[in-house]
């Protein structure tokens, strides 16, 4: 039992670690990308971290079977989307926008066509 | 301060951040954001409610709160979607309507019904107009 | 008979309460059929199931009768506060016939316009479905006495009333509904706050059992404990949420490019009908909800904008440049009239004041609904409905004029019309409760709503030259005399709704004390049939209709320019309340304002 | 060993109370659409997380699957085709940002006000429900409430929903009609979302049964599979995996109404075998009530998807924004 | 044990809410996304620890959905705009087919 304890508080404590660092990393890196595979690498490890340490506290096999399918779903997704994000980052590299960009030009246009109350 | 003190303040921040947004957004979309914290906001203190009942009646929460708010954010959503997909109607037909009128105001003596058909269109512009 | 003695027991008997929920139950049902039966069947299914409606309406309007008593049906068996309850009354049996009426007379008018044939099968469909769903909406807002249970049948009737008004598709529909949206979405939130707030305050949701705690709370001496400023301000929120989506001016931005951009069948229907299901609501809250109204000074708030709305309004629906708009001005102006209620409704005056708003509901939703009919008409005659462009509209379509005239001196109020009995009433009212001053803006009312019948009047009769599709008139299918039945009729209703025999009155004071409608009624007729009685009404219309007509004729004198040029400043001014901005902090103003009176 | 003691829940309570308003304060003054309905999307989940907070996992459930998934699709999909931050009104004036402020200051502290007043021991109907809770034969109270006491309520609901499928395609152009809706139809997917679209929906389909299933004695139930189901469905017609049905298909329409309908006939039939409209008889009370839920659960999950699938359109006739601003707009 | 669970739950959870300021300071969207999606798999952990610690099944089955849903953000933001030039194109020609008479009128 107090095993079990010990194996789930390690893994636990390394997960949030992860999480820390993956929030670290999202503030921390200069680009985009690094910034991506940061965040992809360790919210996942974090996530699969907890996962294992809270294995041995599950019921078996739902409870385990749940966690693990969890925790697929969320490598799945998080590989796809971090693949899918560094695409869209790719394509548009170079093109650096921030939020001060406006374009007056094509504002006045789609304003009559997107905002009702302002166009009537 | 207990979690529904909290959370119930909470709310009502949130409805007066979105009547803000709800009246001085500056784009329909963000309007439509600025409804929907509103009801996150009107929906939180529904569960701060559903909270204090719980407690007091030796539960967590207050089923029936609970099932209203259940309710209502069905509703909510269908209510967003219906605006989003009346914004994006009405993005594309006023696309599709300069144009026409280009084509109907070229051809306009040949053929009437077009041009009743665009006055008929005007139906409640000019109040819209004289609005701003 | 023996087929009467088998149902006698619904009829008079202790099963009367049963026939509430098929009131509710068929909408929804055909409702739900409308799509599977698709374009073509939804039409002959939504008029098939309103006939049965009104049956059903009428029948239970009598069963309420022979009863006297509310009818209340416990929805599943639970009894509130666990459960949701059916109940009716009076005013609510007069909603219910009247929305089955006039929903069925609009639908049989929009047979022909609203078919595959002329409109395809998006519009039909969508049309006789949204037609059912304003149905359905409106008899849960009269039968439920749940807030909740009331919200959810709020949500149903502006889903349904939204897309009513874009149904033919171009951009400024599509602007106007969204607008109309965005607001009444702005007010089912506030009034789903207020509600949730009244659970927390009081556990339980339905009115009557929040009133009887209000009551017992009062008969108390004032502790730590008293729900009253809670109570208040949940009834502020919900009254303002309401308040938006009646377009109570100034909150009334979204509804005249709404009913005035709307296909003629819906806009009658939002007129006539949508708007009142939110005031029928505002009706439930500040009578039977809250004890407190007499104390409070919210009734004058509400008559106050009422006034300002029955000024106002008149005012712009005499300048407005297109027909249909006008309608719809002249429709904020008559909702002015329901709001004159809350400031009388307390004390001795109180059951007169009920009545004067329950016959404006009905005098307005028949007079209006025909008025949108006609300019439907005029609109399909002429291909638009710009006034400076239809000068002498009234020979080609007489018979049209007649009618708009009909129906437009039942909104001014001549006797025997409802809006004489609404006037006189709310006069009578104020005089009992020493309110004169509300007298002054009911006369002006009817006055201005006389200037600009006038003013249709001297253009269907000048002698500009009328729009050069004038002959197309007799060739539009829409325009054949079939279309003239169903607005004669409701103008014709609305017209002689005095002559009605008193008793029939009575019905809406079934379960409610303190009114007395089939007496005050009665009064107030015999004091119009005296020939000074008469002329005190009448004498002052007719002196306004030969002013303007007149006027009409000098619109270029100086005169003219300068009335002109004070008209646009008023334009401008009204334009400024319409804007989004303005509007949105006018609500929350007035929202404040309740709630600081409540405290107060 | 010894554990940790048990932390102050308010650790937890203040930061997500405060993280929600900043991001909602935030979403409502920053600039661009887009970083606003990504802004949003993180605003859903935090409240998903508060709802446990608030002993609510029901709510919580219905909350994630719809404010965290189905909404940001649907936002962003319309970011995408209005085109981001160019439909800007003039910003508003100091004076009337401050008016307004104002306002809204004095209607949140007035609700703060009531919300603290509110009389204690607060009104419960926990006793109510459990007392009356066996007979429905569910182990879940709040679906106890949803589909017996307050059946009225969520019959009406799901009316709203099948009406709001109808109001979305009436927006349709005529020459639309009948065709299918392309809201989601945005171009070949890339290779990953491809493995997404063939991997998630199975797994979606397992955990929306599963919560349906679960709903009558745990938390969950029709409106929480339903939502996932949908979440499911918007996926594979993103991937160009499947497309939504046209919209004059019977039984897509019988799909969407076949859930209050058949809520309606048990009701309706209720009066008969129950002596109560919207009332289940003893004996067959947990069967039509699961009969009941799986229908709802088919039509929320057809309503929802529809919802997000937008009205009918041509083939190709999307309206967007400006794609070049929007596309230059992305990244940093 | 419940208390380490807790806490670990809690550290989580703030860890994550702090990755919310780059929300708010991007620059640009993707970075914003990134930390939803970091916001979604800490609100993950964090319901698992919370569930474990006081055995509610419920919250792993919550958890399960954000894990499920809290990725849809992102699909939808890199579909929506990763290809946003090839739908723009036919955007064009498809805005342009002028409008059949309205069958309203």
């Amino acid at each position: 039992m107090s095993l079990a304890n010990a194996f789930t508080m390690v893994f636990v404590s390394l997960g949030a670690l992860a999480f820390f660092a993956s929030w670290v990393g999202l503030l921390r890196f200069p680009d985009a990308l690094s910034r991506l595979h940061a965040l992809s690498k360790a919210d996942n490890l974090g996530l699969g971290l907890v996962v294992v340490g809270l294995l041995p506290q599950a019921s078996w096999p739902f409870g385990v079977l749940k966690l693990v399918a969890l925790w697929l779903v969320s490598v799945l997704i998080g590989g796809a989307t971090g693949q899918m994000l560094a695409g869209v980052i790719h394509a548009n590299a170079g093109q650096i926008s921030d939020d001060r960009e406006t374009r007056p030009d094509t504002g006045a246009k789609s304003a009559a066509r997107a905002n009702p109350e302002t166009a009537s | 301060m207990t979690e529904t003190q909290i959370y119930g303040v909470c709310g009502a921040g949130l409805i007066g951040i979105g009547l803000y947004g709800a009246i001085l957004g500056r784009s329909a979309l963000r309007r439509l954001l600025a409804f929907n914290l509103i009801g996150s906001g009107v929906f939180l203190v529904f569960g701060a409610i559903a909270r204090r009942g719980g407690l007091a009646g030796g539960g967590a929460s207050d089923p029936v709160p609970q099932a209203l708010v259940i309710t209502g954010l069905v509703v909510a959503f269908a209510a967003t979607a219906i605006a989003v997909a009346l914004l994006m109607r009405l993005a594309a037909v006023e696309g599709e309507d300069a144009s026409s009128r280009a084509a109907s105001r070229s051809t306009d003596a040949l053929s009437p019904p077009v041009a009743a058909s665009a006055s008929n269109s005007a139906g409640g512009e000019e109040p819209a107009r004289a609005g701003d | 008979m023996p087929p009467l003695a088998a149902i006698a027991p619904w009829l008079v008997g202790p099963r009367s309460s049963e026939l509430l929920f098929p009131i509710l139950a068929l909408p929804v049902m055909s409702l739900l059929l409308a799509p599977l039966l698709g374009a073509r069947g939804a039409r002959l299914l939504a008029l098939s199931s309103l006939l049965i409606g009104l049956a059903l309406a009428l029948t239970c309007a009598s069963a309420l009768v022979s009863t006297g008593t509310n009818l209340v049906y416990p929805l599943g068996g639970w009894a509130a506060p666990l459960g949701v309850e059916l109940r009716l009354d009076g005013p609510a049996a007069l909603m219910l016939v009247l929305s089955a009426a006039l929903l069925l007379l609009i639908g049989l008018h929009a047979a022909g316009e609203f078919s595959v044939r002329a409109m395809g099968r998006r519009a039909t469909l969508a049309f006789w479905t949204l037609l059912l769903g304003v149905w359905a909406g409106l008899n849960g807002l009269f039968l439920g006495r749940d807030l909740f249970n009331l919200y959810v049948a709020i949500e149903v009737l502006t889903f349904s009333a939204v897309p009513l008004v874009c149904l033919k598709g171009h951009a400024p529909q599509f602007r106007a509904a969204f607008r109309y949206l965005m607001f009444a979405l702005l007010g089912s939130a506030l009034y789903l706050l207020g509600a949730g707030l009244m659970l927390g305050i009081h556990g339980t949701l339905d009115i009557a059992q929040i009133r009887a705690i209000l009551d017992a709370a009062a008969t108390q001496p004032p502790s730590t404990t008293d729900p009253r400023w809670a109570t208040l301000a949940a009834v502020a929120l919900m009254s303002t949420g309401l308040l938006a989506k009646t377009a109570l001016m100034p909150l009334h931005l979204w509804l005249p490019p709404a009913h005035g951009g709307a296909p003629a069948p819906a806009s009658a229907v939002l007129s006539a009908l949508v708007v009142k299901g939110s005031f029928f609501l505002l009706f439930r809250l500040w009578l039977d909800l809250v004890p407190y109204l007499p104390e409070l000074n919210v009734g004058l708030l509400l008559g106050g904008l009422g006034v300002f709305a029955i000024l106002l309004g008149n005012l712009m629906a005499l300048m407005q440049a297109r027909l249909k708009l006008l309608v719809a001005y002249s429709t904020l102006a008559q909702l002015g009239y329901l709001f004159l209620l809350f400031p009388l409704a307390s004390g001795a005056s109180g059951g007169l004041a009920a009545t004067a708003a329950l016959v404006q509901v009905v005098s307005h939703a028949l007079a209006k609904a025909s008025l949108f009919l006609l300019a439907g008409r005029v609109l399909a005659a002429f291909g638009h409905d710009r006034l400076a462009e239809l000068g002498g509209f009234g020979r080609t379509l007489p018979m049209t004029l007649l009618v708009i005239l009909l129906a437009g001196l039942a909104l001014v109020g001549l006797p025997p019309s409802g809006g004489y009995l609404v006037k006189s009433l709310y006069a009578a009212a104020a005089s009992q409760s020493e309110a004169w001053w509300w007298r002054p803006a009911l006369e002006l009312g009817g006055l201005l709503s006389a200037a600009y019948l006038a003013r249709i009047l001297a253009v269907a009769v000048g002698s500009d030259p009328v729009a050069a599709t004038a002959s197309a008139g007799g060739s539009n299918p829409s325009v054949r005399w079939t279309g003239l039945l169903v607005p004669t009729l409701l103008a014709l209703g609305a017209l002689l709704l005095g002559l009605l025999p008193p008793t029939l009155f009575s019905v809406m004071d079934i379960a409610r004390p303190g009114m007395g409608s089939a007496g005050a009624v009665a009064e107030v007729m015999r004091a119009a049939l005296t020939p000074a009685g008469f002329w005190n009404s009448a004498g002052p219309v007719s002196a306004m209709v030969l002013f303007v007509v007149l006027f009409h004729g000098a619109r270029q004198s100086a005169w003219g320019r300068r009335v002109a040029a004070a008209a646009r400043g008023l334009a401008g001014f009204e334009g400024w309340l319409r804007q989004w901005r303005t509007a949105g902090s006018l609500l929350l103003l007035i929202l404040l304002i309740q709630g600081w009176t409540a405290m107060g | 060993m010894p554990g940790l003691p048990l932390p102050d829940p308010r650790w937890a309570d203040v930061p997500l109370a405060l993280a929600s308003l900043g991001l909602a304060l935030w979403l409502t003054l920053t600039r661009r659409d887009r970083a606003a309905v990504i802004g949003f999307t993180g605003y859903g989940l935090l409240v998903g997380l508060v709802w446990v907070r608030l002993g609510s996992v029901d709510v919580a459930l219905t909350e994630a699957a719809l404010g965290g998934g189905l909404m940001g699709l649907l936002l962003l999909i319309a970011v995408r085709r209005l085109g981001d931050g160019t439909a800007l009104s003039p910003p508003p004036a100091l004076l009337t940002r401050l008016l307004v402020g104002l306002l809204c200051l004095a209607v949140t502290l007035g609700l703060a006000a009531v919300v603290l007043g509110l009389p204690s021991p607060a009104p419960s109907l926990v006793e109510a429900v459990a007392q009356h809770q066996a007979l429905t034969e569910l182990g879940n109270p709040v679906a106890a409430v949803l589909i017996a006491f307050r059946a009225v309520d969520t019959l009406l609901e799901s009316v709203v929903l099948a009406l709001a499928v109808i109001v979305l395609w009436s927006f349709g152009a005529d020459r639309a009609w009948g065709l299918r809706p392309r809201a989601l139809d945005i171009g070949p997917p890339s290779s990953a979302l491809l493995l997404l679209g063939r991997l998630l929906p199975p797994v979606g389909l397992i955990v929306g049964v599963h919560l349906f299933w679960t709903g009558a004695d745990h938390p969950g139930g029709p409106f929480q599979g339903g939502a996932v189901l949908a979440a499911m469905a918007a996926l594979v017609w993103l991937t160009r995996l499947g497309e939504p049905p046209p919209v004059d298909d019977w039984l897509t329409r019988l799909g969407i109404v076949v859930g209050p309908l058949l809520f309606l006939v048990i009701g309706l039939s209720g009066v008969v075998v129950a002596d109560a409209f919207l009332g289940y008889p003893e004996a067959f009370t947990k069967p039509l009530i699961l009969l009941i839920e799986t229908a709802k659960t088919l039509s929320i999950a057809v309503a929802l998807a529809l919802l997000v699938a937008g009205p009918p359109e041509l083939p190709g006739s999307m309206s967007t924004g400006q794609p070049a601003t929007t596309e230059s707009r992305v990244t940093g | 044990m419940t208390g380490f669970l807790l806490t670990a739950g809690v550290f989580i959870l703030l860890t994550v809410l702090l990755g919310l300021v780059s929300i708010l300071r991007g620059p640009g969207d993707a970075v914003r996304l990134m930390a939803v999606q970091l916001l979604g798999t800490g609100g993950v952990a964090a319901l698992l620890l919370l569930g474990s610690a006081i055995d509610l099944t419920a919250t792993t089955d919550l958890a399960l959905v954000l894990a499920l849903l809290s990725g849809f953000a992102a699909v939808a933001f890199s579909v929506a705009l990763g290809r946003a030039p090839a739908a723009s194109s036919d955007d064009r020609h498809g805005s342009d087919p002028p409008d059949d008479s309205p069958a309203g009128d």
